[in-house]
């Protein structure tokens, strides 16, 4: 297993090299670059052309993108084009536990909350109930996030006060539990809510293909009661294609933090792509790129050995 | 007894066999019948019907010129001028609504006719000729997978100024790898088949294979894919739009009339404003949703009640 | 994390104090005047540095570290005589050297940084004694003041042995900037805020407030959101939101002040494309355009109809420039003056050539987006077709800026600086490289704006300028539509801020939260 | 049946030094699949679907293939039709050996002459093609029959051929039952006029009364057509009844190959034996029972088989030499051969 | 009528669907005695499982449904039982194994969960117990070494394997009657001739009725005491298996003998009942066999014939016995 897993690695190696040198010829493509941001009356065009040369803008893009690799290959991410000074490693290490633990509680909440819901649809087909939370995944999945996001914050933020208006925390109070979780519910609910609702449908089709599985069947003339035919028998079968899921919605689940996190001001990683992009601070762009490309690989990664763990019939 | 005396089948017809069928029924008959059974499906068809409907007819339907500016009716509610209001330019909100119907819909349908272009091409010659070139192919579906795509679409729309075709193109270019992945599975299993295999030994040729045996057995999961994937496009264009990356104004489309509504401004004194464009994506997203599952189950032999 | 209140108890004089949250859309960069151009970084270090002068409400210029002033009769020498109180935040004291240190910073060879342009006329800095300096400049500068010696003061202590070149990258300017201001820097949460302390020892009495929060938001949506709800108690009103401040003032749980910003909105002309060339066809552009109803219906009032550059908010401002009124009838007759006819398309036509052109925003910029919008169908109706293109900020700046110039018609605004002087965007000079990016060139204004920097007497100046700007407006380079109305909201416990186009944050030590 | 002639004037040319009604000959055919394991697909073995398989094929006969599930019957039809490349052996069709020509060679040279009938009348028919369009394709494909008049009219002798009504030539799939899928499935297999056959699990899908119905029709065509049939099947009944010669498949390999009557008679190999023994019969007065041999254990995987006599892990008669000498397939009695080292010392 | 285990009474079980009735199940009668072994068989669709599934009460719900008749199991009628009654009786007094012994099992389970987990439901034993007693049931259905087996997966066991193991877990309660639908179908036939040997031994040991469903009739041959002919949804032949096989009474039955073809009897033509099984659903007056039966007459079409006890004790459905009929 462990073999295993050293060579999925090793194997995402090359994925994640296509991925750096395309990113890195479209981002060089944009139009403009970080001097952009400079435009004041105050500014000597010799100023900025000693600030590009001296960040080795000027060069060759093949030769930067050569230097740039070398740098992350030694672990070095380089340092920020706008925020001079600041290593691209402490911007990323700012934001990214912020990222982390939004997809990490809403994949949470995704799943406690559709599974079950999947699985309750499943087996009363065709019932009142089913229709009604069929209709609901449905609207789930048709509305766009941000606007429930809006939404919300507007009823429950604005109108209420039940919630804080963004944020990962209150500033300058002491670290608390409640106060994280205080900010965290509406953002990590509204992120899971597509993929909430996506999913909640996937469950309810895998649960009713276990259930059409002959060995439900064999349980069923057993003399084993409903509850336990669904849930002993059939929950774990249905639960094996929702895992490669998991795996899938992982890169939604990266690229819809963005909208998240700049409707609900939460600092992640997505915040800081979307100012690095305007600000062509090239690399915490790649720096992001990569990161998150990694975060999925490992997503995938991480799919297929719960997958593996779930499924005995797979061996490494 | 002798029925072993009176061979059957020498001589010609050699079993007198009555019509197979009474019943002489088309298969897209039969996936009609199934399809008609699933109400959500039904209002959802007839939902999308309307919905394009307006989109094609929006010059004859719509009431005024959905670009002229009368300013000082900037933000008007719902009356007898403006059956939905105006927009914070005094521009007639359903005017615009049935105009951006046609850009969100060609939009959506265009791109995803172009990734599901894509998406079957690779997939197909991934499925069906397999080995080296199937693994290349699906090393780069992992690639473009893993991509943060939304990451990258912000580089693109950075690059390319988020013109329609722009859109368009980029949709599509991310959009395909589902397909492709579809594509490949079924063209696997497919290519496996008997009546696959049949076609082979009567020295049908490989393109002719494709094209006439397996692509129309995949037909199902990709129309399906592609009813849901339009839907996808116009959400897609609608969070772009939040970010100011969708179709640019003056060009109304749902997404960018939408996005008004992160104006608290807005969306506390003049609510209708962004509300008919959020409740026209729903409901056509929801439509399309509606109308894939419909899909899904007319085109699933397994399910047959 | 450590409490900020926990010297609340030894408030100087007790009861009053608090903390002022602000929000910014857009995240500083670094905290070093001499590095820096981002309006959040130059805010926040406002509040940690020092410089030797600062403005008052009216761009006054006021002593700051400088106690008092004078210079030479040729313009050429100024002293400053500098406080000798002054500590810096770690406690050691502020002399003539610090000074002298900072200002040589961007006239150093080894200088990387964007703040050169300013430092080009002082020939030399001397220190006099620890508490005077003395610049010579190469030749008289009348915004000297306001410009130049409005920069921040560095500690030489600290910063006096980093090569110059390594400068803009040292820690100092974003883990432990150390200054003279009132506030002294707390902590930087990446992407969360700033929080900046109170400093006791601040030169002009202990600030009233005990800190300032710095928010990074990602919006100005959520910035509105958040004053609503009281979760930052100061902010500046952008025109789009002023309906709603209005609404919250009336409800009592803001209070609005108000005045004109030092800016103006313009559709600016590329004076290289031929169609832009006659000034009749410009002056008829401006006609056609209903100024009045873009305030209105764009600004919800917030604005004042422009007719040449400059603002009210500042000393300058000549209110007698010529107008082209809203007159979409003259402005057809004007151009068929000038050889336009209306074609079979009812487009205009001259020579077979159509009027038509591409106009240019950025849609980081949503005002501007609906000014093209407007733009667009009111020349429409006078029979010029425009396509509004939108660009993404970047590529914005980099089409329209030097040497590219890849544009029609703009929709921008500049904000004038402390020091009203315009050569900047209308001398010839600043065509190739500076901020004149509509081409204009009239030889009149060159030699009047040539003039006005070296003349130290404000009347003259002011009418030295008025006749430049005038001219300016006569020949209509740019459709001036509007200048900006500024707002500014603070919660109704918040003592002291009031809506101010030249210092938002003066005598800042001052305000108070009940 | 204008047509039926034609193809036997076409295929008759004679090859030096092969019996003059000799249509096939297989010489050692190999088929090995790479196993690939784990999530990787890494290649970790071979299974050895077919290793090794020789017989001929006389025109006119019909060749019986018997064996349990996963011995690699299909295997070795699908070889012999060249739907998989063999990793070993020839496959001399009318003298020439087509198992390594690429598919443009293959294309003249046996597409015709040699088809296949498929075991699922579900799945060997594509459900989004009408029965018309299904039959007039692989004439398309062969520039036969060049108007679609021509075409009909083939299409239509075909199916009173195989006992279907005329008019049902515009149906799909779905609407005909099992059996009378099969009976397209064969009038497929015959648009071409195919000198050899391939029937893998013909009737197996079937039930026993419509079975018959099938089982019956194919002599029938044989007759008629001078067919050349290779029946695969794991059904010793149904074996026995339709062919002329039987061979008996094991692990990939052939054990036993013979005349029908002498195999059924007096099974030499026991492995055959064991097979025979094993069929459920319907037990009428006055017919013998056979003494049952049950055989211990399962079928080894292919992928692995043992080594000597692949069948020693389950034979009754194990000696010591089965477990590492594998025996030769060889002549046991005339025309019969068998690999087992109880016939070691031919001839008896 | 005390020695019947089982006694199914004009049973119908009928599926609706799309506004059409599928008369799956027709008016069945037949009995099983205790420790009988009885046969039913026919064709594809003649509604042997629906039978067996009916006797379970397993019928798919909420297409198809009993409509009428009466299923006495040791006197008790299972039709119309509660559910809760339902789950005492199947896998405890009547069992049941499938055709398709690779997919009956839970992949995901162990050998010994599944084992051990209807023991534990069934005999109220604690896990050790219920271990053992898999274990047990594993050595009687000829497992080597039932410690591993238990504790492998389904898919780590073979074909005949995993039909062992269906059959004692089907075994473990000592049900009084045993329903094998098709359970040798899918397999090979030396590993049927294992499995049959299993079963046969199996039935004596616990002297358990068998209900042995198949359309092979020469496992019927080799196992049944007595065959239950079937065709489209009703019995039309009912006799012990020595007098079915040499002396059909049915048309059907002599097609069905007719068409297999032999392994060592004479190489003659196939009897082939032409045409097909009339698709489900489908309505007919009279015979349902007529219009594929060679005998049949005008009077076949007339009405369903009576099914009809012969003095010998056979029962047959056909026109040609009925009183009075031309023999
Ligand atoms: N394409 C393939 N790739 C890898 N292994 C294969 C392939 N096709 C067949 N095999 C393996 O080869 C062996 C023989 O398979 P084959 O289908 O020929 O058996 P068979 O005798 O036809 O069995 P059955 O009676 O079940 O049809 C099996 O172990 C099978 O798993
Ligand atoms: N879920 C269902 N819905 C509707 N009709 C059904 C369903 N299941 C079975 N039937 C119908 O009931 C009839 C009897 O089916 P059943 O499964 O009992 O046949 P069988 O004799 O067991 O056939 P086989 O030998 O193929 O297993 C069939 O004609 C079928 O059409
Ligand atoms: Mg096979
Ligand atoms: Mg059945
Ligand atoms: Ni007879």
């Amino acid at each position: 297993m462990s073999a295993y897993i050293i060579r999925r690695s090793l194997m995402a190696i090359p994925l994640l090299f296509i991925i750096t040198i395309i990113s890195f010829a479209m981002m060089r493509m944009a139009p403009g670059d970080p001097t952009a941001l400079m435009m004041d009356p105050m500014i000597k065009q010799e100023n900025l052309a000693a600030y590009k040369e001296s960040y080795g803008l000027n060069d060759n893009v093949v030769i930067q993108y050569g230097r740039w690799l070398g740098n992350m290959v030694q672990g070095n991410f380089g340092e920020s084009l706008i925020r001079q000074g600041v290593p691209v490693k402490d911007l990323i290490l700012a934001r990214l536990p912020n990222t982390l633990l939004l997809m990490l509680v809403s994949t949470i909440i995704a799943f406690l909350i559709s599974i079950p819901l999947g699985v309750y649809s499943a087996t009363r087909r065709n019932s009142k109930t089913d229709y009604a939370i069929t209709f609901i995944s449905f609207l789930g999945i048709a509305t766009p996030s941000f606007w429930i996001g809006l939404m919300l914050i507007m009823v429950l933020s604005v109108h209420l006060g039940w919630f804080p208006i963004g944020g990962v925390a209150n500033i300058g109070e002491p670290f608390s539990i409640w106060d994280r979780l205080h900010h965290l519910i509406l953002p990590a609910f509204v992120l899971a809510t597509a993929d909430m609702a996506g999913l909640t449908r996937y469950s309810r089709s895998s649960m009713l293909d276990v259930l059409r599985q002959d060995y439900i069947r064999t349980a069923k003339a057993n003399g084993f009661r409903k509850r336990t035919v669904i849930f002993r028998h059939g929950l774990r079968n249905a639960l094996i294609p929702i895992i490669t899921i998991f795996g899938l919605m992982l890169p939604s689940f990266i690229g819809g933090s963005v909208i998240i996190e700049s409707v609900f001001a939460w600092p992640g990683i997505g915040l800081l792509f979307m100012d690095a992009a305007f600000q062509r601070d090239y690399p915490v762009i790649m720096a992001v790129v990569v990161i998150a490309s990694a975060l999925v690989v490992i997503g995938n990664l991480l799919a297929d050995i719960l997958y593996a763990v779930f499924d005995p019939r797979i061996e490494y | 007894m002798t029925l072993t005396e009176e061979p059957r089948l020498t001589g010609r017809p050699a079993l007198p066999e009555e019509p197979a069928v009474s019943t002489h029924e088309p298969i897209w008959k039969l996936m009609l019948r199934k399809y008609m059974k699933n109400k959500l499906a039904v209002a959802g068809a007839v939902l999308l019907f309307l919905i394009i409907g307006a989109a094609i007819f929006a010059p004859w339907l719509a009431p005024k010129d959905p670009s002229q500016q009368v300013l000082l009716d900037k933000l008007a509610p719902p009356g007898k001028d403006y059956p939905l209001g105006a927009d914070n330019l005094g521009r007639d909100t359903l005017s615009r609504l049935l105009f951006g119907a046609r850009i969100s819909l060609l939009v959506g349908f265009a791109s995803v006719a172009g990734s599901i272009f894509i998406g079957t091409v690779v997939g197909a010659v991934a499925g069906y000729y397999g080995g080296k070139l199937d693994a290349v192919l699906m090393r780069f579906v992992d690639a473009v997978i893993s991509f943060p795509s939304l990451f990258l679409l912000i580089t693109l729309v950075t690059i390319f100024e988020p013109s329609i075709m722009t859109l368009i193109g980029i949709f599509a270019i991310f959009g395909w790898t589902g397909t492709a992945r579809l594509v490949r599975g079924e063209f696997l299993s497919l290519r496996k088949s008997e009546f696959v295999l049949a076609a082979r030994t009567l020295g049908i040729r490989n393109g002719r294979i494709i094209f006439s045996h397996i692509l129309p057995n995949a037909l199902g999961p990709i129309i399906v894919s592609a009813t849901l994937g339009v839907g996808g496009v116009i959400l897609g264009e609608a969070a772009l739009s939040y970010l100011g990356l969708g179709i640019q104004p003056p060009t109304p489309s749902w997404g960018n009339m939408l996005q008004s509504a992160q104006n608290p401004q807005i969306m506390l004194g003049a609510w209708w404003y962004p509300l008919f464009p959020g409740l026209m994506i729903l409901t056509t997203v929801l439509a399309f949703n509606f109308v894939g599952d419909g899909l899904r189950d007319a085109f699933d032999p397994k399910i047959d009640d | 994390d450590e409490l900020p209140d926990a010297e609340a108890a030894t408030k100087p004089d007790g009861g009053k104090g608090g903390g002022l949250v602000l929000a910014t859309t857009a995240a500083p960069t670094l905290f070093n005047p001499y590095y820096s151009t981002d309006t959040s970084s130059s805010t926040i270090e406002g509040f940690i540095f020092s410089g030797l002068v600062t403005v008052d409400h009216d761009f006054n210029p006021e002593g700051d570290l400088a106690e008092s002033w004078e210079f030479s009769d040729d313009g050429l020498r100024w002293t400053f005589h500098l406080r000798d109180n002054v500590k810096w935040h770690d406690g050691e004291p502020f002399t003539a050297d610090d000074v002298v240190f900072s200002y040589n910073i961007p006239l150093s060879e080894d200088y990387v940084g964007p703040r050169g342009l300013p430092f080009e006329i002082i020939e030399e800095i001397n220190k006099v004694d620890d508490y005077t300096v003395e610049f010579v400049l190469s030749e008289p500068y009348a915004p000297f003041i306001t410009i130049t010696a409005q920069f921040e003061v560095l500690p030489k202590h600290i910063l006096g042995d980093v090569p110059i070149a390594d400068l803009g990258k040292h820690k100092f300017n974003t883990k432990e900037p150390v200054g003279t201001g009132p506030f002294k820097f707390k902590e930087w949460r990446e992407g969360e805020y700033i929080l900046l302390d109170r400093n006791d020892d601040y030169f002009l009495g202990a600030p009233k407030l005990d800190s300032i929060t710095y928010k990074i938001v990602p919006d100005t949506n959520t910035a509105m959101a958040q004053l609503q709800v009281g979760e930052i108690n100061l902010a500046g009103i952008s025109p789009e939101y002023t309906e709603m401040a209005e609404d919250l003032a009336q409800k009592g749980k803001i209070e609005l002040s108000s005045g004109p910003s030092n800016a103006f909105e313009y559709i600016g002309y590329n004076l290289r494309n031929e169609l832009f060339q006659d000034k009749k066809v410009r002056q008829a552009l401006t006609h056609a355009i209903d100024k009045e109803a873009i305030i209105q219906a764009i600004l919800g009032g917030a604005g004042t109809v422009a007719n040449g550059p400059g603002s009210p908010a500042n000393w300058a401002f000549n209110p007698d420039m010529p107008a082209f009124d809203y007159d979409p009838e003259k402005a057809k007759q004007m151009l068929k003056e000038a050889g336009w006819e209306p074609g079979p398309d009812g487009i205009l036509q001259k020579d077979g050539k159509k009027f038509e052109f591409v106009l240019k925003t950025t849609s980081a910029n949503e005002i501007r987006q609906q000014i093209a919008e407007v733009a667009q169908q009111q020349w429409s109706e006078i029979g010029i077709k425009t396509s509004i293109e939108l660009l993404e900020w970047s590529a914005y700046v980099e089409q329209t800026s030097p040497p590219n110039w890849n544009f029609d018609a703009m929709v921008a605004g500049w904000s004038i600086g402390s020091d009203p002087d315009p050569t900047w965007f209308w001398h010839t000079s600043e065509i190739e490289n500076g901020l004149n990016y509509n081409g204009y060139s009239n030889p009149k204004v060159d030699e009047l704006l040539s003039q006005n920097t070296q003349i130290s007497d404000l009347e003259e100046r002011k009418r030295v300028i008025a006749e430049a700007d005038a001219i300016v407006a006569e020949d209509q380079p740019n459709t001036f539509i509007y200048y900006v109305e500024g707002y500014l909201a603070k919660s109704p416990n918040l003592h002291g801020p009031e809506y101010s186009s030249a210092n938002t944050y003066y005598k800042l030590h001052e305000w108070y939260i009940d | 049946m204008s047509e039926i002639g034609l193809i036997h004037s076409l295929g008759t040319e004679e090859t030096a030094g092969r019996p003059r009604d000799t249509l096939l000959e297989v010489k050692n055919l190999q088929m090995h699949f790479p196993v690939k394991t784990g999530v990787l697909q890494r290649v970790t073995g071979q299974v050895k679907a077919v290793d090794g398989v020789s017989f001929t094929v006389k025109k006119g006969k019909t060749i019986g293939i018997v064996g349990e599930s996963g011995c690699g019957k299909s295997t070795m039809g699908r070889s012999i039709i060249r739907l998989y490349e063999p990793t070993g052996g020839e496959i001399l069709y009318n003298g020439k050996d087509i198992a390594g020509l690429p598919e443009k060679q293959l294309h003249p040279l046996i597409r015709r002459e040699i088809q296949m009938v498929f075991q699922d009348p579900n799945a060997s028919l594509n459900p989004r093609k009408s029965l018309g369009s299904a039959l007039a394709e692989p004439m398309k494909a062969h520039n036969l029959y060049g108007s679609r008049q021509k075409r009909v009219e083939r299409i239509e002798e075909l199916l009173d051929l195989v006992g279907l009504h005329r008019s049902v030539i515009n149906n799909y799939p779905h609407e005909f039952s099992g059996g009378q899928r099969q009976r397209i499935g064969i009038a497929r297999a015959l648009v071409l006029n195919p000198e050899l056959v391939i029937a893998d699990e013909a009737v197996s899908a079937l039930d026993v009364s419509v079975q018959a119905q099938i089982i019956n029709l194919l002599e029938d065509l044989q007759e008629k057509l001078g067919l050349t049939y290779i029946f695969i099947s794991h059904d010793l009944s149904v074996v026995r009844h339709i062919s002329d010669r039987v061979g008996v498949m094991y692990l990939g390999k052939l054990v036993e190959l013979s005349d029908k009557e002498a195999l059924y008679e007096e099974p030499l190999h026991p492995y055959t034996q064991a097979l025979l023994s094993a069929i459920p019969v319907i037990k009428k007065d006055g017919a013998e029972v056979r003494e049952r041999i049950v055989l211990k254990g399962d079928l080894p995987s292919p992928s692995s088989p043992p080594p000597g006599c692949i069948f020693h892990t389950r034979c009754p008669y194990k000696m010591p030499m089965c477990e590492t000498v594998v025996p030769d397939f060889r002549e046991a009695a005339p025309g019969r051969q068998v690999a087992c080292h109880l016939y070691g010392e031919p001839p008896f | 009528m005390s020695t019947n285990v089982l006694e199914v009474k004009s049973l119908k079980t009928y599926f609706n669907k799309n506004k059409k009735t599928v008369r799956a199940v027709d008016g069945v009668d037949f009995s099983i005695r205790k420790g009988e072994t009885v046969a039913l068989v026919g064709e594809s669709g003649c509604g042997k499982s629906m039978t067996s599934l009916s006797i379970m009460g397993l019928v798919p719900a909420p297409a198809g449904k009993i409509v009428d008749g009466e299923i006495l199991l040791n006197g008790t009628d299972l039709v119309g039982l509660p559910e809760k009654k339902m789950y005492e009786v199947r896998g405890r007094e009547v069992a049941m194994i499938f055709q398709e012994p690779m997919t009956s099992l839970n992949p995901v389970l162990t050998i010994g969960d599944q084992l051990s987990g209807v023991v534990m439901h069934h005999l109220k034993l604690n896990k050790k117990e219920a271990l053992k007693k898999s274990t047990e049931m594993l050595e009687i259905v000829g497992f080597a070494d039932p410690e591993k087996t238990l504790k492998d997966y389904p898919h780590r066991l073979s074909g005949g394997m995993r039909q062992r193991v269906m059959i004692a877990m089907a075994m473990s309660c000592n049900p009084k009657l045993l329903i094998a639908d098709e359970p040798t179908t899918a397999l090979d036939v030396t590993i049927q001739a294992q499995v049959l040997e299993l079963m046969k031994d199996l039935s004596q040991k616990f002297s358990t009725s068998i209900l042995l469903i198949t359309h092979d009739l020469g496992v019927v041959s080799e196992l049944a005491e007595r065959v239950i002919v079937m065709y489209s949804g009703q019995i039309v032949e009912i006799a012990d298996s020595n007098r079915l096989f040499n002396d059909p009474l049915h048309p059907y039955t002599e097609g069905l003998i007719g068409s297999v073809p032999s392994i060592d009897g004479d190489i003659r033509r196939l009897e082939a009942i032409p045409g097909n099984v009339p698709a489900p659903g489908t309505e007919m007056p009279g015979c349902r066999f007529a219009p594929r039966c060679s005998r049949a007459t005008s009077k076949c079409t007339e009405g369903v014939p009576e099914m009809r006890v012969l003095p010998d004790g056979r029962s047959v459905r056909c026109v040609l016995y009925e009183e009075g009929a031309a023999q």
